[in-house]
């Protein structure tokens, strides 16, 4: 067996993460650069698994595989997909740039250093999340990935509760059981999901009689495998359950806002960029992988949902006083979008939808560090305390409104090109779905244009006179993402030329194919 | 030759990219690099001319494929240029008057800190207006139209601290999304019936597939049309983002980026031919627009808010030629290059007013300022006599030509659309004298201000009348040289097509009708503002005045509809979210927390209690086994 | 008793004993579960155990009847008794239910219980007896037999068990012993002491001193009348086994005190003298009337 | 006689036993009602071992009787220490497991 690439890649952080966490309590600043050391690493080794991987190729590259738990024909079994690949690159990718934004966010302040070890502990967790997140992506074995998709949480947890934002509007103390509510109102939504999926997880060994993705899908190729329709469908709801809180879908998706305000910035990106993405992703790889046709019985039911979280959460970020919340409801809309593209099961919005997963990554990890940074300079996180920063701090509004911009799918920046594709992939397929979806990016764009011209402009707020502007630390957060958005969206041939022959895959599993196109039909 | 294509767009963006990232060190020295840019682009685009022209009129057409941007399977978007006769026109127009106007930009800001920045979204607006007109798709296209959208978002809101300003921005990007929901419609709609959306493919078998369907792409590119070029219902924002600095004003908001709407619709000429539906509500809208932009023109103080309600009018006109077919598209870009050569010279010449008068725009205040600023005065009057169609200059040749083309339409419509177009030019006639009265005719009006300063009228700097005499110069000689020969038509034509048609009523006779309206017009104008002193507060006026001077009311409307409205909703939907979506979970969180509160009595410490489960628990295990063995 | 054994229908005479000395071993039972008195409880505990012998030995254990008697109720039951001392021969255990059901609720799953196993007994095909003859036998008898399995098959058990019991005789002893952390005080200091904290400078006083008893159990009345706890010793008030004078009772006395008096014009200290004895004040007032 | 009575009485006196660990509260009596409880089953295994012809059924019951010892040293241990401290030997009054 060859070098173990994808085990390395998931293995490094994870390393990072416990040589973070053993670092003495006093060399606070050598934790710091252990973890980003490791997440770079890490960044290094996923560009490999990047390289390596052969768009024309087998289906999973790079495949591992060993015996784990052998009574239940569970193994250890890896293996990526185009759609793997790029999640896996947009895992690594961000993950230095949370660690950066995040340099001063676990500090113990003078006055209350009485936690044990807080920054040790805090990159430790983020890179804990990343080797897990990564190793999600890359399991081939249905077992092996429900056991790190239940135990992403743990660290996500801790994140969320114990290091929440500091620029809380009110006292410590309500901050503290704002931020713990929030916490556990996470950890909670996504056990509950869990464990339904859990029970069709086993419900899917006794029926098939095997974990691993290449054997189910080649028994049902080969006509070995014969699931009742019934079956079929109640094991598509217990995964899809799950999948649609962590996406998070309307109605399940109030556990986000809370998350994602308490939390500082970048853990809330840690939240909604990476995370969540494992929910997405895992619909298009075990909901439409292992059950087509209970998922293609679903997609009536799946897309009314779809639209009403985006227009839903578009709406409710038009309301919204809190900027960090405003997002969060932003990302609802724009989850909307991706599982939207995924159902649609056309070429086009899979690979949107695919497209759609990284790039909304890095745009509202553009964005929300940005709001992070802005937030942690003025101490509040509503909307109202702030007004002007325009003119004392033009960088910081630029970067902000660019950030805004990508996240209303400006032609030319990353999300413009993944939404399109969904809009046209849905559309084709299912044309009033399709219109009522464009009506989300005018929506996207008053909330944008809101959040920009309360912060941004109008006359200078006393309170934000004395606002620095971007620090070197923080250009270097939000340049390189900017940078990346504008590549992406004149260039998206890199990725859609790994993320295509996933998405063919996809489409041969469900048995769709693309409507044709009127006029060539008609000849 | 090809490839000089995307030099012109690369040009303005490089100095867009280099102005925006380049920071404070180019303070001194960026507007100088951003003008040289854009003549850069300009001298591109006349090389191309003059190449252009050297060749047959079939095969002037130039294409450059740059990339494939966006390869998905069954979907190909390409970055590709095509430069036809119709994109030549723009990109000449467009860098040309982009040139004009970044010079006078250089002595209009001279004293705001942050021009550099300014000229860097200039920069950015050309890049992305050429973009839009050498696309040779129609997601090109998009890119090109939101990217417009964006820098004119920038550009109006420059000056951000001002409230005013940054409102009236963010409207105008929104009310432009509502048009780019139905650009995007209209793509996904060709992608389904044709497959691709290329400019080539997608309107040479535009008659292969159903009136339906053509219908809704027409009517949806219609939409994305109306939201760019300011037509009803989506012209609020126009009168708002006369907020912009004025060479904005002139550049984006009279010459180049609100007739991208009229560039659409032309470009997109085969689908509307082979779809009278849609074709019908575009003259609709054109001749509405036409009609309402001028009644909103006359009741304006503001003298940039009187030529915004003009350039809806104007644009009124062009969209309404459009939507004649093959009769009119010519005309209609003939009027659209001519209304950007004199549009942008009266902007041009109101800024330079401004400029001299303390950034006062209230017109009532103005009052004999041709003795102060003669050279503003000259530009101004002629760029008034070339769109009021006084007979010779610009506006007489391409006015005159729509007027006639509508009524060529025939039948019913063609009278009440030749109708209506000639009505649109005796109103023309009136404001555009009521402007020019009020600003350069009576006596001295202006007052010291609040802080006591009294304006001291003077003419502006030569970087800024510069400009001014060369727009006049192509507000006085542009039509006649375009229409004699029919240069224009014949220039044209391999790419739009031309139907001469049939007018119930002869050339003569129509230019002699509009003759007749113009003097209508500006003898009424004379009778109300020229014989006695205009009142420096404005008089309560008619209803239809006051209706007027809030733009008929429609920002009423959307304020009662859209915005109370969608307010109500979203805090309606957030006390939704919070109460019963949330509450349900919590709800369901609350009475297990309940019920595992009166759980909690059973456990009550006492060891006898616990015993008892116990026992009854073994008890019930063992009578379970019995039973199963009972079985 | 081997031919017993090895029978598969008891003998007439195994009948009438179980018949006989069943009825005894539940009635014994039942006393266990229903006297009020823990001495009382664990007298009849023991005569059921002891009746358990006699079955173990009409069972063909021998060895184990014999140990069952030797252990269970000889030392076993001999160590309740001691602790049953220790917190209070005398003490009646209310046996008024406090948990509201509790009673209920246990005799329910008792009952229950005993059906359940008697049903299970009943349904079960137990009627194949092998006796024990051949078993006990084979090894030259029941001891032999048990120390043959004892030292081999359970060896390691037993051993274990060993481990079991050394371990449970440190841990009562570690349980119950206390530890003296500081030196013991002298009477001088607890004299000081004493009268430092200022209370009971005297000795305390007597029992049953002006109550017309002198039974240790019965506090000594204040010159007020009242009752004083303090009169009784410590061990006494803390099992609660003080026996209460009712005022009633102490009024009553006090009236036939005085009619005595004025009838014999005798001094207090002779009705006294002649109330004295283990009887209570009531029977005293009972036989006064 | 079948020798199944002494099961049955086995039985009866574990369900015995049973009830009163439940219903008294005297810690003491309460050990004696798991001492007769345990005497029951000790019954029964003596009885099994009987039926079946082996004497496993004693070493059970032996080991048993051993680690019922073992049990009430320690028990009555903890009754002794609880009484000390508490003076009271009611198994209520050990409620604090309740919050």
């Amino acid at each position: 067996m060859s070098f173990p690439l994808l085990t390395a890649t998931a293995a490094l952080p994870a390393i990072g993460a416990i040589a973070t966490a053993a670092v003495p309590a006093a060399r606070r600043t050598a934790a710091k650069w252990l973890a980003l050391l490791f997440s770079l690493g890490t960044l290094v080794l996923a560009a490999v698994v990047f390289l390596r991987f052969e768009p024309g190729g087998d289906r999973y590259q790079l495949t591992e595989s060993r015996a784990w738990i052998a009574d239940f024909g569970v193994r250890y079994e890896l293996g990526v997909d185009g759609i793997g690949v790029a999640l896996l690159g947009l895992t690594a990718l961000l993950i230095p740039f949370v660690i950066v934004a995040a340099w001063h966010d676990a500090d113990p302040l003078e006055t209350k250093s009485t936690r044990w070890r807080p920054t040790q502990g805090f990159f430790a967790l983020i890179l804990m999340v990343e080797a897990m997140v990564i190793l999600s992506f890359v399991a081939t074995d249905v077992f092996l990935f429900y056991i790190l998709f239940e135990a992403m949480l743990i660290p996500m947890y801790f994140l969320i509760g114990g290091f929440g934002d500091r620029a809380h509007a009110g006292s410590d103390e309500s901050a503290a059981t704002q931020r713990s509510y929030a916490a556990v109102k996470f950890l909670l939504y996504n056990l509950a999901g869990g464990l339904i999926m859990l029970a069709a997880v086993i419900g899917l060994y006794v029926v098939a009689g095997s974990f691993s993705l290449s054997e189910i899908a080649e028994a049902r190729a080969n006509g070995s495998l014969e699931m009742a329709t019934s079956t079929e469908r109640w094991l598509f709801l217990g995964f899809f359950f799950a999948f649609a809180v962590k996406a998070p879908l309307w109605p399940l998706h109030t556990w986000l806002p809370n998350a994602m305000g308490e939390a500082t910035a970048p853990v809330a990106v840690l939240i909604t960029a990476i995370v969540d993405k494992v929910g997405t992703f895992a619909m298009l790889r075990f909901c439409l992988g292992l059950f087509p046709e209970a998922s293609k019985w679903a997609t009536p039911v799946v897309i009314t949902l779809a639209l009403i979280s985006i227009v839903y959460g578009a709406l409710l970020a038009v309301g919204q006083r809190d900027i960090k919340r405003l997002i969060a409801y932003a990302s609802i809309s724009h989850f909307g979008f991706i599982v939207l593209g995924i159902f649609a099961m056309t070429s086009q919005g899979q690979s949107g939808a695919t497209l759609y997963m990284v790039n909304h990554g890095i745009s509202t990890a553009a964005l929300l560090l940005v709001a992070g940074f802005l937030i942690t300079r003025r101490g509040s996180r509503l909307i109202a305390d702030y007004g002007g920063v325009q003119k004392v701090a033009p960088v910081l509004a630029g970067t902000f409104l660019i950030g805004g911009l990508a996240t209303l799918s400006l032609p030319g920046l990353a999300p413009f090109v993944s939404e399109f594709l969904v809009l046209v992939g849905t559309f084709s397929a299912y044309p009033v779905a399709g219109i009522i979806a464009t009506s989300g990016i005018v929506l996207a764009a008053l909330y944008v244009l809101v959040l920009y011209q309360r912060t941004m402009t109008g006359p200078v707020q006393e309170s934000v006179r004395s606002m620095p502007d971007l620090r070197a630390r923080e250009l270097a957060v939000a340049v390189p993402l900017i940078a990346v958005l504008i590549f992406l969206g004149v260039f998206p041939k890199p990725l859609t030329e790994v993320v295509n022959p996933a998405v063919e895959h996809t489409m041969s599993d469900v048995q769709k194919k693309d409507p044709q196109p009127e006029v060539e039909a008609a000849k | 030759m090809e490839n000089l294509i995307a030099l012109l767009v690369a040009a303005p963006l490089l100095g867009a990219a280099v102005l925006l990232c380049g920071g404070r060190r180019l303070d001194k020295t960026g507007h100088w690099l951003g003008t040289a840019l854009a003549a850069a682009s300009f001298v591109v685009g006349l090389i191309l001319f003059t190449d252009m022209l050297g060749k047959g009129a079939e095969d002037r057409a130039l294409h450059q494929h740059l990339f494939s941007w966006i390869p998905v399977e069954g979907f190909q978007a390409d970055i590709a240029f095509q430069l036809d006769q119709l994109s030549m026109t723009f990109v000449l127009l467009i860098t040309g008057v982009g040139t004009l106007i970044h010079i006078y930009s250089i002595g209009y800001m001279e004293h705001d800190e942050r021009r550099r920045r300014f000229f860097g979204y200039l920069n950015l607006f050309l890049a992305a207006m050429l973009i839009l007109v050498i696309a040779d798709n129609y997601l090109l296209l998009y890119v090109g139209w939101e990217g417009v959208g964006l820098a004119s978002f920038l550009l109006i809101g420059f000056w951000q601290h001002k409230p005013t300003a940054a409102t009236a921005a963010k409207k105008a990007f929104l009310v432009n999304r509502v048009g780019d929901m139905g650009l995007s419609i209209a793509i996904m709609l060709m992608f389904t019936t044709f497959g691709t959306f290329a400019f080539g493919p997608v309107l040479e078998s535009a008659d292969e597939t159903s009136q339906g369907k053509l219908t809704a792409i027409g009517l949806m590119l219609l939409l994305a049309a109306c939201g760019k070029s300011a037509q009803v219902p989506l012209q609020s924002w126009l009168g708002d983002a006369m907020e912009g600095p004025t060479p904005v004003s002139a550049l984006i908001h009279a010459a180049t980026m609100v007739t991208a709407g009229v560039y659409l619709i032309v470009r997109s000429g085969a689908i509307f031919n082979a779809a009278p539906d849609a074709q019908l509500v575009v003259v609709i809208v054109g001749a509405v627009t036409l009609i309402f932009g001028a009644i909103v023109g006359c009741a304006k103080d503001d003298i940039k808010k009187a030529l915004a309600g003009s350039t809806m009018s104007q644009i009124g006109y062009m969209i309404l030629a459009a939507g004649l077919g093959p009769i009119g598209y010519i005309f209609a870009i003939m009027h659209l290059v001519t209304h950007g050569f004199f549009k942008a010279g009266l902007f041009l010449g109101a800024g330079s007013v401004m400029h001299g008068m303390n950034d006062e725009v209230d017109m009532r205040k103005y009052g004999g300022l041709r003795k102060y600023m003669p050279v503003t005065f000259i530009t101004f009057g002629l760029g008034y006599l070339a769109i009021i169609g006084f007979p010779g200059l610009s506006g007489f040749f391409s006015k005159d030509k729509i007027i006639e083309a509508a009524f060529a339409k025939g039948g019913t419509e063609g009278w009440i659309l030749g109708s209506v177009a000639l009505l649109g030019a005796a109103i023309t006639a009136f404001y555009m004298t009521r402007v020019m009265l009020m600003t350069f005719f009576g006596e001295k009006r202006w007052q010291p201000d609040a802080d006591g300063h009294e304006p001291h009228p003077h003419e502006s700097p030569k970087s800024m009348t510069i400009p001014m005499i060369v727009l006049a110069f192509g507000s006085v000689f542009a039509g006649g040289f375009f229409a004699i020969g029919d240069r224009f038509v014949n220039w044209l034509e391999p790419v739009t097509g031309y139907d001469h048609g049939h007018s119930p009523l002869s050339a003569a006779t129509v230019t002699g009708a509009t003759v007749v309206a113009l003097v209508i017009g500006v003898g009424i104008a004379w009778g109300m503002y020229g014989r006695k002193p205009v009142p420096v507060v404005a008089p309560r006026g008619s209803v239809l005045t006051r209706a007027a001077r809030r733009d008929l009311l429609q920002d009423d409307f959307n304020h009662v509809v859209l915005v109370r409205g969608g307010e109500h909703l979203t805090r309606s939907l957030v006390y939704v979210d919070h109460s019963l979506v949330d509450g349900v979970v919590n709800g369901t969180a609350a009475s297990v927390g309940g019920l595992s509160g009166r759980m909690r009595k059973l456990q009550n410490g006492y060891a006898r209690t616990y015993a008892v489960s116990m026992f009854g628990g073994t008890a019930v295990v063992i009578a379970a086994t019995l039973l199963m063995r009972a079985v | 008793m081997n031919a017993l054994a090895a029978a598969t229908t008891t003998s007439t005479g195994e009948a009438v004993q179980f018949w006989i000395l069943g009825t005894v071993a539940v009635i014994g039972a039942l006393s266990t579960v229903l006297l009020k008195r823990a001495v009382h409880s664990a007298l009849s505990l023991a005569g059921t155990m002891i009746v358990l012998a006699v079955f173990y030995l009409a069972n063909g254990a021998y060895f184990l009847g014999v140990v069952q008697i030797v252990v269970y109720t000889g030392a076993i039951m001999m160590l309740f008794l001691f602790v049953v001392m220790l917190v209070g021969v005398t003490a009646a255990d209310s046996l008024k239910e406090t948990l509201k059901g509790q009673r209920w609720l246990a005799a329910g799953c008792a009952l229950g219980f005993g059906i359940l196993l008697i049903a299970g007994i009943g349904n079960a095909s137990l009627s194949t007896f092998n006796g024990l003859g051949a078993a006990n036998a084979r090894h030259g008898g029941n001891v032999e037999g048990l120390a043959n399995l004892i030292f081999t098959k359970y060896v390691f058990a037993f051993e274990i068990t060993g481990a079991l019991l050394i371990t449970a005789t440190v841990g009562a002893m570690v349980l119950t012993h206390r530890e003296r952390t500081e030196r013991a005080k002298t009477q001088r200091e607890l004299a000081e002491q004493r009268v430092r904290e200022g209370k009971h400078l005297p000795p305390l006083p007597a029992p049953g001193v002006y109550a017309r008893h002198n039974a240790v159990d019965i506090p000594g009345l204040l010159p007020d009348g009242t009752p004083s706890d303090l009169t009784v010793m410590q061990t006494l008030r803390e099992r609660g086994q003080i026996r209460d004078v009712s005022q009633k009772s102490l009024a009553d006395l006090k009236a036939l005190e005085q009619r005595s008096g004025e009838r014999l014009g005798r001094e207090d200290a002779d009705a006294t003298t002649r109330g004295s004895g283990p009887a209570s004040a009531a029977e005293n007032s009972e036989a006064a009337k | 006689m079948n020798p199944v009575n002494y099961l049955y009485l086995a039985a009866l006196l574990f369900a015995i036993g049973a009830s009163g660990v439940l219903i008294r509260r005297n810690a003491i009596v309460v050990f004696m009602c798991v001492e007769l409880m345990l005497n029951a089953c000790n019954l029964a295994l003596v009885t099994f071992s009987r039926m079946h012809g082996d004497l496993d059924g004693q070493i059970v019951a032996f080991f048993t009787m051993v680690v019922a010892a073992a049990e009430v040293v320690v028990g009555l241990a903890i009754i002794v220490s609880l009484f000390r401290s508490r003076h009271s030997a009611s198994v209520d009054d050990a409620s604090l497991m309740k919050l």
